[in-house]
């Protein structure tokens, strides 16, 4: 094991994806000399890359034609013309996505803030469609009731993406590329910076710094059946939490209407927005049945639900009954091909359909972590249900939980959840370190810890693999916590997790040599998929109501009276998680909770 | 893994290559059950995880948009997460993968990008907008967002770059890559150095450095065109003067509506 | 002017000089010898065209060389001493050449 | 290595390159020797005409036939940047070359067999 390294920096932010990049670019652009970033994989192969759809923001360039109806065609809004879109309106909409559990003071910032950082984008090279007369192009999306889903056509994440890590780069922001984060030094409540390991030469080290955030993205990966990256393992939150951070409404995981069938690789909502069809195998469109108003563009969580019901009930299409067509047919071939080519490809590719003739079957998969580690609107994590601040740790982006979705996500608002959020979290370490913030000392070697838990990963004689334990993990998280939950299959859920967990102790890494170890961090990161996914069973089981994505067969109703509060979950020791439950930030005169039709 | 099966199999033939412990690169052959809708990628991870846990290769969104996964598969680049194992499988039912070619191997199918990387800063990818910026987007046409089209979804997975020859000659070479990076930045009208850059580009290791090899189109899993980006760019550079004036002249106008036509 | 640029008018340059030189001084290739030579190398439009040739052949061959060694990146440090070799040849070899083409003398 | 029609045509255009260099200096050390007098020449000239070297004639006649044609099609990249045909162009250059190389060639045998 090598000698104790210590690497030092004013700012550490772990994650490179569009939360990351936007901390760090911000901070590096205050002034602040010193900002490193840390990815376990190539900052430009991070998830955001992969987002398809695009970015709200109330920009006010586009409406719908007179009379068009929900899917009619849409025009730029002549100059002078009376605005239809307001900041107010996607708050609104944002907030009844989110089955009123979104905090709506931090909503408020996020729908001000989207203007600003969507203008800041094209400024910064961004390149996004345009409208005729040279503004940028926006479309519907689900649970939006005007077009504000700014867009580059189906690959929107992949250019915020590109741009912001090149104004991270052109602002000498300092990358450690193919690092990986295992630990969090928290002492006295104080954040002192992390452990992480060089991939590469598979050395560990303390890095210390005076302010670190983490922005290292969703845990979609628990789930068999998923839009995610294999990169997406939530190995942030279960640090963190290890750390002793709560973690925040964690058994909100949404599922997302349109994942290939078998694969889960998503078709983007766009398709919808773009005017698709979803069709059950008597070729109805069902969603007639679930949201006559929104048919096919009521939010995800709605739309899965209706999926899966369609499904249960006998009446889901391919060998299975798994799967559910959708239908872009009626589209044409060149509005397909200009607005949605990506989809196009990945349909051909995977399945073997080519939607301009074909029917692409399609199912519901886990999409997005509405829950993570708790924090505030300038992204600083809070220790408990009073907001005590953990002084230096930030968290941003789908990591996060500043609790803008609440219950449940509306597309397009998570690219800018973690924009607006990364970027208000860079401000805000910028001027945690511009006011004289020290480098706080660190007792013992941690790095030591880490060395410790790899070393006894690697020469665990174990019988299991450790693969299999992953893949058992997936299917109980699918078939016990997926979209559809009551007691029974949650309580089945726990013990099965508990039998994993064990399992896991047993589990052997393969690959026993030191340099680019994937087969070592794909053990660490099923050990943080273990961890975390007992806080998701544990908040799903107490939360004895079904809202937003989270529902309960047991108890279909919302349930404002006991349930309008946030989940927290703290790690208390071995016994799994210990909740509590943090009140939801509401203004009743303007906001008051109502039911959630569509 | 004996397990009775009803699918056939088919063998993978992988490049194995540790430079700490090996003296120089083997290849090595494994099965894999041949399910329907497998693909390449698919087949590396049932080997890894059940098989050979230190068979080590790049990877991370699996539906061709991180570019993390470029390989040399049966003797040409392209990404595996998007390729059907089956379409890739000779007569004997075999594929051969190995490495991306000329770059360092770090382990088995990783290889360092260091040099790739390096160039793709040389260009400088970010864009430099105009001293002034407007309250609201700038003003662009759908024409001039087509033209960029064709740069902008670049994943910069490299299977370009490592697929020419110059750059198996010269890690010097800016690279198929950073010039389609350079061509994006050049051609959008926002960005106020096109003059610098092309400048910069105008050297022996930029896009005089390309011989029109065309393996980048060919290797490109975007179906993007880095040759024409190079062959537009030395154009442009032979009237770089005349170009940067119609850019002074187009940002002048950046912050007002396209005129309807 | 680069190299590029030099490569590629030479190379223009070539293709019709290079056509004129094979039809008329190897096809047809039968019994070449001094006399024939000499009397059409004497006239001096021919000299002319031969000269022309020779600079453009001279360039390219060079250039060409000069791109293929620096191609290969542990030559890319000689860049310059390459360019310098390649223009003492050009000058030696275009002086030699020019020479033994004013050398041809009518017969008498 | 990374073989595939653009390298094919890279490398065979690279290498006729060199050889053509090679020779053009050989070419003219034989016609230099003019100065030296007609003796000198012929006899220069009468050992470049052996068997052996018409056919290195061929030879050459081949390599100058590809290396110009295969010039001339990365000229028309350039100049009018089509690029979707390149497999078609680099077959038609070999189909080109190959023609001519046949028309000039066989007289070069025929007058070799003839003596
Ligand atoms: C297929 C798909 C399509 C989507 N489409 C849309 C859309 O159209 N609109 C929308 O608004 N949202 C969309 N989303 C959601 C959105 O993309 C994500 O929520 C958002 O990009 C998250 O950004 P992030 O910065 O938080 O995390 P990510 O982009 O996931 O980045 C995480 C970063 O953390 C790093 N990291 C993780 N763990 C570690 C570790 N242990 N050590 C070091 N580094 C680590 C990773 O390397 C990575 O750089 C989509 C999501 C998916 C899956
Ligand atoms: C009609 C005749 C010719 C044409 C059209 C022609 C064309 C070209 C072109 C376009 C190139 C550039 C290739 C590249 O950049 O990849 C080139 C390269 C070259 N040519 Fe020619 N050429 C001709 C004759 C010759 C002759 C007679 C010689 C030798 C004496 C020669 C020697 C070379 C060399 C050495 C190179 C460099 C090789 C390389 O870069 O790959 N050429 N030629
Ligand atoms: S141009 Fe194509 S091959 Fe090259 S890096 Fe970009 S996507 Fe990959
Ligand atoms: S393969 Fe290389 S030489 Fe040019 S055309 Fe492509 S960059
Ligand atoms: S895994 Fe992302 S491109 Fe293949």
């Amino acid at each position: 094991m090598p000698e104790t390294e210590i690497i030092v920096h004013d700012i550490l932010i772990v994650g490179a994806g569009l939360a990351g990049s936007w901390a760090a670019m911000v901070a590096a652009k205050q002034g602040v000399q010193d900002v490193a970033v840390l990815s376990k994989i190539h900052p430009l192969r991070s998830h955001s890359g992969a987002a398809q759809g695009g970015i709200a923001g109330a920009l006010n360039n586009v409406r719908p034609v007179a009379g068009g109806g929900p899917d009619g065609p849409l025009e730029q809004i002549p100059a002078g013309d009376a605005p239809i879109d307001s900041v107010d309106l996607h708050v609104f909409d944002t907030i009844k996505g989110s089955d009123w559990l979104g905090d709506q003071d931090a909503i408020e910032i996020m729908c001000r803030e989207a203007i600003d950082v969507l203008y800041e984008y094209e400024h910064m090279g961004c390149v996004f469609s345009r409208t005729p007369d040279g503004r940028i192009a926006q479309r519907r999306f689900g649970g939006h009731s005007t077009p504000r889903a700014n867009y580059a056509a189906d690959w929107t994440g992949h250019v915020l993406l590109h741009t912001i890590h090149e104004q991270a780069l052109r602002h000498k922001v300092k990358f450690y590329n193919e690092w990986y984060c295992m630990d969090l030094i928290i002492e006295d409540n104080v954040c002192r910076g992390v452990v992480a390991m060089d991939v590469l030469q598979g050395k560990i080290y303390t890095m210390r710094a005076k302010a670190v955030l983490f922005g290292t993205g969703g845990y979609g990966r628990a789930y068999k059946i998923t839009s995610n990256a294999f990169a997406n393992t939530g190995d942030g939150v279960a640090i963190a939490y290890n750390a002793g951070i709560p973690l925040m409404d964690m058994e909100f995981v949404q599922f997302h209407p349109t994942g290939l069938y078998k694969h889960g690789i998503l078709m983007s909502e766009a398709c919808r927005g773009e005017g698709g069809y979803l069709l059950n195998n008597k070729h109805e469109r069902f969603m007639e049945r679930y949201a006559k108003g929104k048919m096919e563009l009521a939010p995800r969580d709605l739309v899965s639900r209706s999926e899966q019901q369609e499904i249960d009930e006998g009446r889901g299409v391919e060998a299975d009954g798994q799967g559910i067509w959708l239908d872009l047919r009626h589209l044409g071939r060149e509005k397909i091909m200009e607005r949605l080519p990506q989809v196009r490809e990945l349909a051909i590719d995977f399945v073997g359909v080519d939607p301009i003739d074909g029917l692409v079957p399609i199912q519901p998969t886990a999409h997005y972590s509405m829950g993570g580690i708790a924090a505030d609107a300038d992204g600083q994590v809070i220790a408990d249900l009073a907001g005590t601040p953990v002084v230096g740790f930030y968290a941003a982006g789908e990591a996060a939980c500043i609790s803008v979705h609440g219950a449940n996500r509306l597309g397009t608002n998570s690219l800018l959840d973690a924009s607006v959020f990364g970027r208000r979290a860079g401000y805000a370490m910028a001027r945690f370190v511009q006011n004289g913030a020290a480098l706080q000392p660190v007792s013992g070697d941690p790095a030591q810890r880490s060395r410790a838990r790899v070393q006894a990963l690697l020469d665990n004689p174990g019988t299991e693999l450790v693969e299999d334990v992953a893949q058992d993990l997936k299917t109980t998280m699918t078939n016990n916590c997926g979209i559809f939950r009551d007691e029974a299959r949650l309580q089945q859920a726990m013990r099965e997790i508990k039998v994993l967990q064990a399992r896991f102790k047993n589990a052997r890494t393969m690959d026993k040599s030191s340099r680019f170890n994937t087969d070592l961090l794909a053990t660490l990161e099923a050990d943080h998929m273990l961890t975390f996914s007992e806080v998701i069973v544990a908040g799903a089981l107490a939360r004895q109501e079904s809202r937003g994505a989270h529902s309960r067969t047991d108890f279909p109703q919302r349930d404002d009276d006991r349930w309008l509060v946030h989940t927290m979950a703290h790690k208390n020791g071995a016994d799994g998680p210990q909740l509590s439950f943090k009140p939801v930030t509401i203004d009743y005169d303007k906001y008051p909770p109502q039911e959630r039709k569509y | 893994m004996s397990n009775p099966s009803t699918h056939p199999t088919a063998t993978v033939r992988i490049q194995r290559f540790n430079p700490e412990t090996d003296a120089k690169p083997h290849m090595q052959e494994f099965q894999v059950e041949l399910k329907p809708g497998v693909t390449v990628l698919d087949a590396l991870h049932e080997i890894k995880t059940h098989q050979d846990g230190s068979l080590t290769f790049r990877r991370s969104c699996r539906h061709a948009i991180c570019g993390s996964c470029a390989m040399h598969v049966n003797g040409k680049n392209e990404l595996v997460c998007n390729a059907p194992l089956k379409d890739r499988l000779d007569r004997n039912g075999r594929i051969t993968i190995r490495p991306l070619p000329y770059l360092p191997i770090i382990k088995d199918l990783v290889v360092d990008r260091s040099s790739f990387w390096e160039q793709y800063l040389r260009v400088k990818p970010w864009l430099m907008p105009p001293a002034d910026t407007p309250e609201k987007e700038f003003r662009m046409s759908p024409e001039e967002v087509a033209a960029l089209n064709s740069a902008e979804t670049c994943i910069m997975c490299g299977a370009c770059y490592s697929s020419c020859q110059i750059v198996g000659l010269t890690k010097e070479y800016i690279g198929p890559h950073a010039l389609l990076k350079a061509f994006l930045r050049v051609m959008d009208p926002r960005d106020a150095i096109p003059g610098a850059r092309l400048a910069d580009l105008d050297g022996a290791d930029g896009v005089y450095r390309c011989r029109t090899i065309f393996n980048c189109i060919d290797a490109c899993p975007k179906n993007l065109n880095p040759t024409l980006a190079i062959e537009t760019l030395r154009k442009l550079a032979q009237k770089r003067e005349a170009f940067e004036q119609a850019r002074i002249e187009r940002q002048k106008h950046l912050d007002e509506p396209i005129p309807a036509r | 002017m680069r190299v590029f640029q030099m490569q590629r008018i030479s190379a223009i340059a070539l293709v019709v000089f290079l056509t004129i030189h094979m039809i008329v001084v190897h096809y047809p290739p039968f019994h070449i010898d001094f006399d024939q030579i000499i009397i059409r190398m004497a006239d001096p439009l021919w000299k002319a065209i031969d000269i022309v040739f020779l600079f453009f052949v001279l360039v390219h061959a060079l250039a060409g060389a000069w791109v293929v060694l620096t191609d290969v990146q542990r030559f890319s440090r000689l860049k310059r001493a390459f360019a310098g070799a390649a223009i003492v040849i050009g000058l030696i070899a275009f002086y030699y050449g020019t020479k033994t083409i004013l050398a041809f003398q009518p017969p008498v | 290595m990374y073989t595939s029609s653009g390298f094919i045509s890279f490398a065979l255009r690279r290498l006729t390159g060199v050889a053509l260099v090679v020779y053009l200096f050989m070419h003219l050390w034989v016609i230099g020797s003019v100065n030296a007098g007609p003796e000198a020449f012929d006899a220069r000239l009468a050992f470049v005409q052996q068997p052996l070297f018409k056919l290195l004639e061929v030879a050459l006649l081949a390599a100058v036939v590809y290396h110009a044609v295969d010039g001339i099609r990365i000229m028309v990249v350039h100049y009018t940047g089509i690029t979707e045909y390149r497999k078609s162009m680099f077959y038609a250059v070999l189909a080109v070359s190959t023609l001519l190389v046949i028309a000039g060639g066989v007289p070069i045998i025929r007058f070799m067999l003839e003596g």
